[in-house]
């Protein structure tokens, strides 16, 4: 068992550490390790414009999905769990597991098939990209929101504070936000991981001054070594980053969100 | 003062729920309804709430229909099982939170929450959040939230079963002295037969919908109006009979037994009821209804012995805090033998 | 109040409902509508190219063999993080889970350096004598990919199994053990029986998401491998190929997919709810 | 608004005017390590700082399915590929018509007549080949059959990319084939596959991968072995082999795309690719431009074997190469 | 027959465990211990199961010395607070399951299963899962396991927790009845003293890994050992007192009170403890110990009444069947007094 996992992590941390090493390494061709040690990849990732636009889409693009996921699924969440009759909430549950059960190659092409049409020409727009995001995040979201207050005493308090003579919007403020905005956050961080790191849909769907920093990535891999070493390093220390902090908020929170969904 | 007439109520699609209830609390008293899981205790106490509506009769506070009322309009405070804190809120916002939704100014309702924490003697723990604290503080809190805007009356479901039992005792005394300090019109529920004697002014017992006995803790243990009341309150002895005549019913393995004056006609078949302490061990020869028996067990209670005892093939147990070597006879005093339909 | 709930229902509900339709289901709808226009013909031609079956043959076989892969490996992680204490167990619990938020596309790149023909370990191992043309391809076969996808799948099989192995009543291993069963027989007539909806449903969960990735193994390999994801990106990206043809392999794809997810998860649902 | 110190011709200054207030060229599938593009960008930059200039890299095949699939919202401003795509792409009436200076230096069968596309180089094709992983360098595409070279070989996907397109094409007329007899090239690489000796088909340029020592031998264009020898320090590690067989030089070309965002600094982009300038640092990159007058480095030499392209031809064959390179060489 | 020899054991990084334990269980003995949450009973069992090893000392079966023994090696009969029923195997597949891990064939160890399923009276149940059953049926599930391979003893930790009150009464009896039936030395652990005292034939009270008592239920709730013991099993009245001569002790609010001849030493404070139903309401005037007192409250627990006294600033509670209307004395009969060190 200790020999499979820590097995498991060398081979988990292996890539991530050769990413490291190149990164830095000046020359790489048919060696064990890199030769010489140079900032310059850095600075000419930094310097193209295509990478540095990257970046900065990725970062709104995560955040901008991550608005919207919080709108839509705030009130969705409330009004699911209070208002809608059983059946209709597993039907709810088996709607929003979709989106992850179908691959993003087929939502990519589905986007490709509906939105290049001249009715509706939205292919290659921000915003369609930021709802195909959406789209493919938002059951994340949704999964750990609602197991959250699936476990949580909405019900009861709704109840009391009804008997207490509470109306609707001060129990949404008053009771429901409080107790949901801690998995909102954490589902939210694993919402921004997700869509920083998506590539498969977004590199269908996303329009060329739009590009996410993956889909540019990809290219990065036919340049030399160490500029694909270093502009690898950019997603991979976000993700890291992302990892890091929603850890850390589990770990203080307490009452961590469960992972209802398998991600 | 609460009264229900007439109150009708099932469940969509199911026939359960409570069947012609009437039922009266009167102002300051401290009511128990007590009854098995799932004989609708709790759908009694929502309907009075006003989480459910009943489809037929009426629901009565101090003489005010309030059948078409939604709960928060009706003015009740509710205490239930878990007490439902809002655990987000510390101990002073929880109580002051009734008077927040119905727009009382901040300075006005932390005076009135303070004066009621002062009451329930928690003013010390006003900053506290409801995880901080224990069990029996919870409750107090519960009820403090549930006082602070004078409500009509107080409605407690099931308000003990999350504490264990050497906390139960303890909580019990609060609530009861709590309640009497505020002369608040008490309705409680409860699965727990020794809660209600304990603690109610009136007993009311419920089974499967149905409102059996309403009446004093002392009455209802000695009273039984029915089988199912004696059985479910106290434990019990029963005996197959057939009545004699008025005043005695023969018995397959006690023979004839003298018993008060009754309605039942003659040659019925009836069962009888005695409850286990109030049989007597080895009495004086010529007392009624001595019967001869063999002790087949005991068991040591603490403050009580239980004696299991055979007389032909009817076993009768006994509970008494005397612990007699052989008991020879026993007897079954008139007074204490109740007769119910068979 | 039922009859208001209606009203107040519509506002919380509508806005996810319109874009999901707008965003999910119209899409998808028209790739259907797409497939189906002529689906016996485009069917037949599909399948006389032969591709497609080989394809679907290599996906499956692929994900199958991946998943179970990962389960098992996943499993015995989920076993021991389970009996670290919870410190430890948390921040193994975190570097474990690591790969979920990587981009596939990160650390394809960083298996070519570790296992390509060039990679950190071929020439290391070809140190000590093995051949690294033989060593270096590996990575970039099917065989391989099964090894790059367990990297982001056991992550997923750990999560997953995690609360069911917590949950896991210990006391009937130390009941079978006061019985005298060995440790081979507590394993398998005590252990495994209540894992098995989770396991089967974390297999199946494995299965579909590796069934549809592309990422990982088009950065990897290139479009040459015949699965079915990388058939259908590169007939996406071919100005050639027909879009009814492309969107009822889509379609393929999509109910394979559904087919591997769907049952797995009412296995677990109904086993958690037992 | 930058001035420029004296113009390259006519109404550059104005153009360049008109293309600062865009700002941005996109041009699509000029990938930096093909073709010396990346020198390109960086002559461009320094002469027009006003203009940045951003990129991808697709593969012909696919930068057209890109313009296709954008028709209603187009991204790009400017589009390279393999002449035969931009044929495609014009039939597709997804290009602009525009005629750079120095128009009149392409051969017609090189260009269409509007200019909606017009070649810019040419390259051919080769063996790249690592000598650190190959015993004996193979000369011929009879060679490449060899058992030595097993599992050695890459090359480009002809599906999606126009040298996978082009090296078929030079494998058939190796073989005996010619365009409108496919089958002896796609024989010919069913076998290679057969025989395992290919180790990868890929759909975009390998540059790096080869340079790492990723790839033995991989079958693209002389100027990008020459470049890892050159350039990129690999010197006599890596060798480049015109097949003693058959080669073929692939003609390139570039288009202002249909719509484009930025129009002004699409044609100026396009003009400057070929000006004199543009058309040098082609050379240097070890790729031979259009333009005849312009010196080529020593290194490239003219081989009697390396074929002219009919493009027109080829286009029109484009569609059927693929379907028969997918049914016989992937499809076994 | 199990023995235990000073038997000590702590967990590791920590000094709580059990200490010093002297046992013994006689063959065919019901030993219950009892004792509070915390107090170490899981760790003793577990240590006579062979889960933990003892640092000190030795655990006998049947005069063999096991303590190096595996557990499964001792041969004993383990039933869990849960009965820990394999889910996934029917009835008799769980019955059967001990004698499959040692090698018995199927035929024949479905038919040893299937003889004990009968006598516990499970043989209509066989082909059900541990889900299907009720809470009763599924301790004789666990029992009937724990027999099947006629086990050297049986131990049972806490088999009623997880039973609501009302089952739990007819599930002790069940138990003690199939205990006689089987003779089997049996231990069981319980944190309910009126369980403990009803079940056991002989009673082990501990505290903090510390055997207090050791006897039967009578002796123990009638000469509790120590302050301890006597508040741990059943209810009491404890009054501080000093000690004026061997059969006199002074207390604050009731006087100077007779006692039994005593060992305490002239002057010392020692707390003098009285159950509440020994306590005479009303005595006769010439008794002795009679106190003047006032009716505070009166609590109905049905067959008995609990008066709560007060004798200036004691309050005193006092247990009996009948219902004085007043209470203006009590008398505290010398022998149910009982002197503690203080
Ligand atoms: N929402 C509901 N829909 C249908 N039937 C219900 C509903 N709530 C309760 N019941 C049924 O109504 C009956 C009475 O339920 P109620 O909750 O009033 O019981 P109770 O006396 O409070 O029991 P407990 O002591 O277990 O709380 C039960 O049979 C229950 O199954
Ligand atoms: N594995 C362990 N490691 C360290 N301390 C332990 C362990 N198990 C129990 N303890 C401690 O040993 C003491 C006795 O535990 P034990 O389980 O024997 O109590 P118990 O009498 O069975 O209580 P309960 O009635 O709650 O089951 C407790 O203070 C407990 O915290
Ligand atoms: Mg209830
Ligand atoms: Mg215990």
């Amino acid at each position: 068992m200790r020999l499979i996992t820590y097995g498991y992590l060398v081979y988990l941390l292996a890539p991530i550490v050769l990413l490291l090493v190149g990164a830095f390494g000046d020359q790489w061709s048919n060696t064990l390790l890199p030769e010489g040690l140079t900032w310059r990849w850095f600075i000419s990732v930094w310097e193209e414009t295509t990478y540095r636009n990257a970046m900065l889409t990725t970062l709104k693009l995560a955040l901008t999905t991550c608005l919207i996921n919080i709108l839509l699924v705030v009130p969705l969440v409330y009004g699911v769990t209070l208002k809608f009759p059983a059946v209709a909430q597993s039907i709810t549950r088996l709607l929003v597991m979709l989106p992850v059960a179908v691959p993003q190659l087929v939502i990519g092409f589905a986007f490709i098939l509906a939105f290049s049409t001249a009715m509706l020409p939205w292919l290659g727009s921000p915003w369609l990209l930021v709802a195909g995001h959406v789209v493919v995040t938002f059951p994340y979201l949704f999964y750990t929101v609602y197991a959250d207050i699936e476990a949580s005493p909405l019900k009861a308090y709704e109840r009391m504070a009804q008997s207490l003579g509470a109306a609707e919007w001060q129990r949404f403020v008053h009771l429901y936000l409080p107790l949901v905005y801690r998995s909102v956050f954490t589902g939210s961080l694993t919402v921004a991981a997700l869509s920083i790191g998506e590539f498969e849909l977004s590199n269908l769907i996303s329009g060329f001054m739009t590009q996410p920093y993956p889909v540019v990535l990809i290219q990065a891999f036919y340049r030399t070594t160490g500029f694909a070493c270093a502009a690898t390093l950019f997603l991979l220390s976000l993700a890291l980053l992302f990892s890091l902090f929603s850890t850390l908020v589990q770990w203080r929170l307490g009452r961590s969100s469960s992972r209802e969904l398998p991600q | 003062m609460i009264a229900l007439e007439n109150i009708q109520f099932h469940y969509p699609h199911s026939s359960v729920g409570v069947h012609d209830i009437n039922l009266q609390v009167e102002t300051g008293e401290f009511l128990v309804v007590v009854g098995a899981s799932g004989s609708g205790k709790s759908t009694l106490l929502q309907l009075i709430a006003g989480f459910l509506t009943p489809l037929q009769g009426r629901v009565l506070l101090d003489h005010q229909d309030v059948t078409q009322l939604s709960c928060g309009e009706r003015g009740l405070g509710i205490v239930l099982q878990d007490y439902v804190l809002f655990n987000h809120m510390t101990v002073l916002g929880n109580v002051a939170y009734p008077l927040k939704v119905k727009g009382v100014r901040q300075v006005e309702r932390h005076r009135r929450a303070r004066k009621i924490l002062h009451d329930v003697g928690l003013e010390a723990l006003e900053h506290y959040y409801p995880s901080q604290l224990s069990g029996g503080q919870q409750q107090r809190v519960a009820i403090a939230r549930a006082l602070v805007f004078e409500p009509r009356a107080l409605l407690l479901d099931e308000p003990f079963s999350a504490l264990d039992a050497s906390r139960r005792e303890s909580m019990r005394q609060e609530l009861k002295h709590i309640q009497r300090q505020f002369g608040v019109t008490t309705l409680m529920i409860t699965h727990d037969q020794e809660e209600a004697l304990m603690l109610g002014d009136h007993v009311a017992v419920l089974e499967q919908g149905e409102l059996l006995q309403h009446s004093a803790p002392h009455q209802l243990y000695t009273q039984p109006v029915s089988e199912a009341v004696a059985r479910f309150i106290g434990r019990t002895n029963f005996i197959d009979a057939q009545v004699i005549n008025s005043q005695r019913i023969q018995t397959a393995d006690l023979g004839i037994l003298e018993v008060t004056p009754h309605a039942f006609t003659v040659g019925q078949t009836v069962r009888a009821m005695i409850r286990p302490e109030a049989i007597i061990a080895n009495p004086v020869s010529d007392i009624v209804n001595r019967v001869p028996t063999t002790l087949v067990e005991r068991q040591f209670l603490g403050a009580q012995q239980r004696h299991y005892l055979l007389c032909g093939t009817t076993t009768l147990s006994l509970e008494s805090a005397s612990t007699p070597d052989h008991i020879t006879h026993v007897a079954l005093p008139p007074t204490h033998i109740h007769l119910f339909n068979r | 109040m039922p009859r208001l709930r209606f009203f107040t229902v519509l506002p919380l509900v509508l806005p996810s409902g319109i874009i999901y339709t707008l965003f999910f289901i119209v899409p998808l709808a028209l790739l259907v509508i797409a497939a189906l226009d002529s689906p016996i013909t485009t069917g037949a031609r599909l399948l006389s190219e032969g591709l497609v079956l080989k394809s679907l043959m290599t996906s499956v076989a692929l994900s199958a063999s991946t998943a179970l892969f990962s389960v098992v490996v996943g499993v015995v992680i989920a076993e021991f993080l389970y009996h670290q204490p919870a410190r430890r167990r948390f921040f193994l619990l975190w570097l474990v889970s690591l790969p979920l938020v990587f981009s596939g596309l990160i650390v394809a790149y960083g298996f070519i350096l570790l296992l390509g023909r060039a990679g950190f370990i071929t020439l290391s191992l070809a140190l000590i004598g093995v051949d690294p043309a033989w060593f270096g391809r590996f990575v970039y076969t099917p065989q391989g990919l099964v090894f790059v996808y367990a990297y982001f799948l056991v992550p997923r099989v750990v999560l997953v199994m995690l609360p069911v192995v917590q949950g896991l009543n210990r006391r009937q291993l130390v009941m079978a053990e006061s019985f005298g069963a060995t440790r081979w027989q507590q394993i398998r007539d005590v252990y495994l029986p209540p894992l098995m909806p989770a396991l089967v449903s974390s297999w199946s969960l494995c299965a579909a998401v590796a069934f549809g990735a592309y990422g990982t193994a088009l950065a990897l390999t290139g479009s040459q491998i015949n699965l079915l994801p990388l058939l259908l990106y590169s007939n996406i990206s071919d100005a050639g190929s027909d879009m009814a043809s492309v969107a009822l392999l889509a379609l393929l794809m999509m109910c394979c997919c559904l087919l591997l997810t769907f049952p797995g998860e009412w296995i677990r649902r109904r086993a958690q709810h037992r | 608004a930058n001035t420029l110190d004296a113009e390259l011709y006519d109404g550059e200054q104005e153009l360049y005017e008109a293309a600062q207030e865009e700002g941005l060229i996109v041009s699509f599938d000029t990938g930096p390590t093909w073709a010396n593009w990346q020198s390109q960008f960086n002559r461009f930059t320094e002469r027009y700082p006003g203009v940045q200039i951003v990129f991808n890299d697709l593969g012909s095949g696919a930068t057209v399915v890109a313009l296709e699939q954008a028709r209603n919202r187009p991204q790009a401003d400017t589009a390279y590929y393999y002449a035969s795509s931009a044929i495609n792409a014009h039939e597709k009436e997804l290009l602009s018509p525009f005629t750079p200076i120095n128009f009149d230096s392409i051969p017609d069968v090189f260009k269409a007549d509007a200019g909606e596309w017009f070649t810019i180089h040419s390259l051919n094709v080769a063996f790249i080949v690592n000598t650190q992983l190959v015993d004996e360098v193979p000369q011929s595409w009879e060679d490449l059959l060899d058992e030595q070279y097993r599992n050695s070989i890459v090359y480009l996907d002809p599906r999606s990319t126009g040298q996978g397109q082009v090296l078929t094409l030079a494998a058939n007329y190796a073989m005996g084939g010619d365009l409108d007899n496919l089958t002896p090239g796609i024989d010919y690489l069913a076998e290679l596959s057969r025989n395992g000796n290919v180790a990868r088909v890929v759909g975009t340029t390998p540059y790096a991968q080869f340079v790492r020592g990723e790839i033995p031998i991989w079958i693209g264009y002389e100027n990008d072995g020459l470049k890892a020898s050159i350039t990129d320090g690999m010197g006599d590690n890596a060798a480049v082999v015109i097949p003693e067989e058959a080669s073929v030089a692939a003609p390139y070309a570039i288009s202002l795309v249909k719509n484009g965002p930025n129009p002004n600094a699409g044609r100026l982009w396009l003009n400057y690719v070929m000006s004199d300038e543009g058309q040098r640092t082609f050379a240097e990159g070890f790729v031979r431009p259009v333009n005849g007058d312009i010196e080529l480095p020593d290194t490239l030499v003219d081989a009697p074997q390396i074929r002219p392209l009919d493009v027109q031809k080829a286009s029109s064959i484009s569609a059927d190469l693929s379907h028969q390179w997918t049914q016989h060489v992937l499809n076994q």
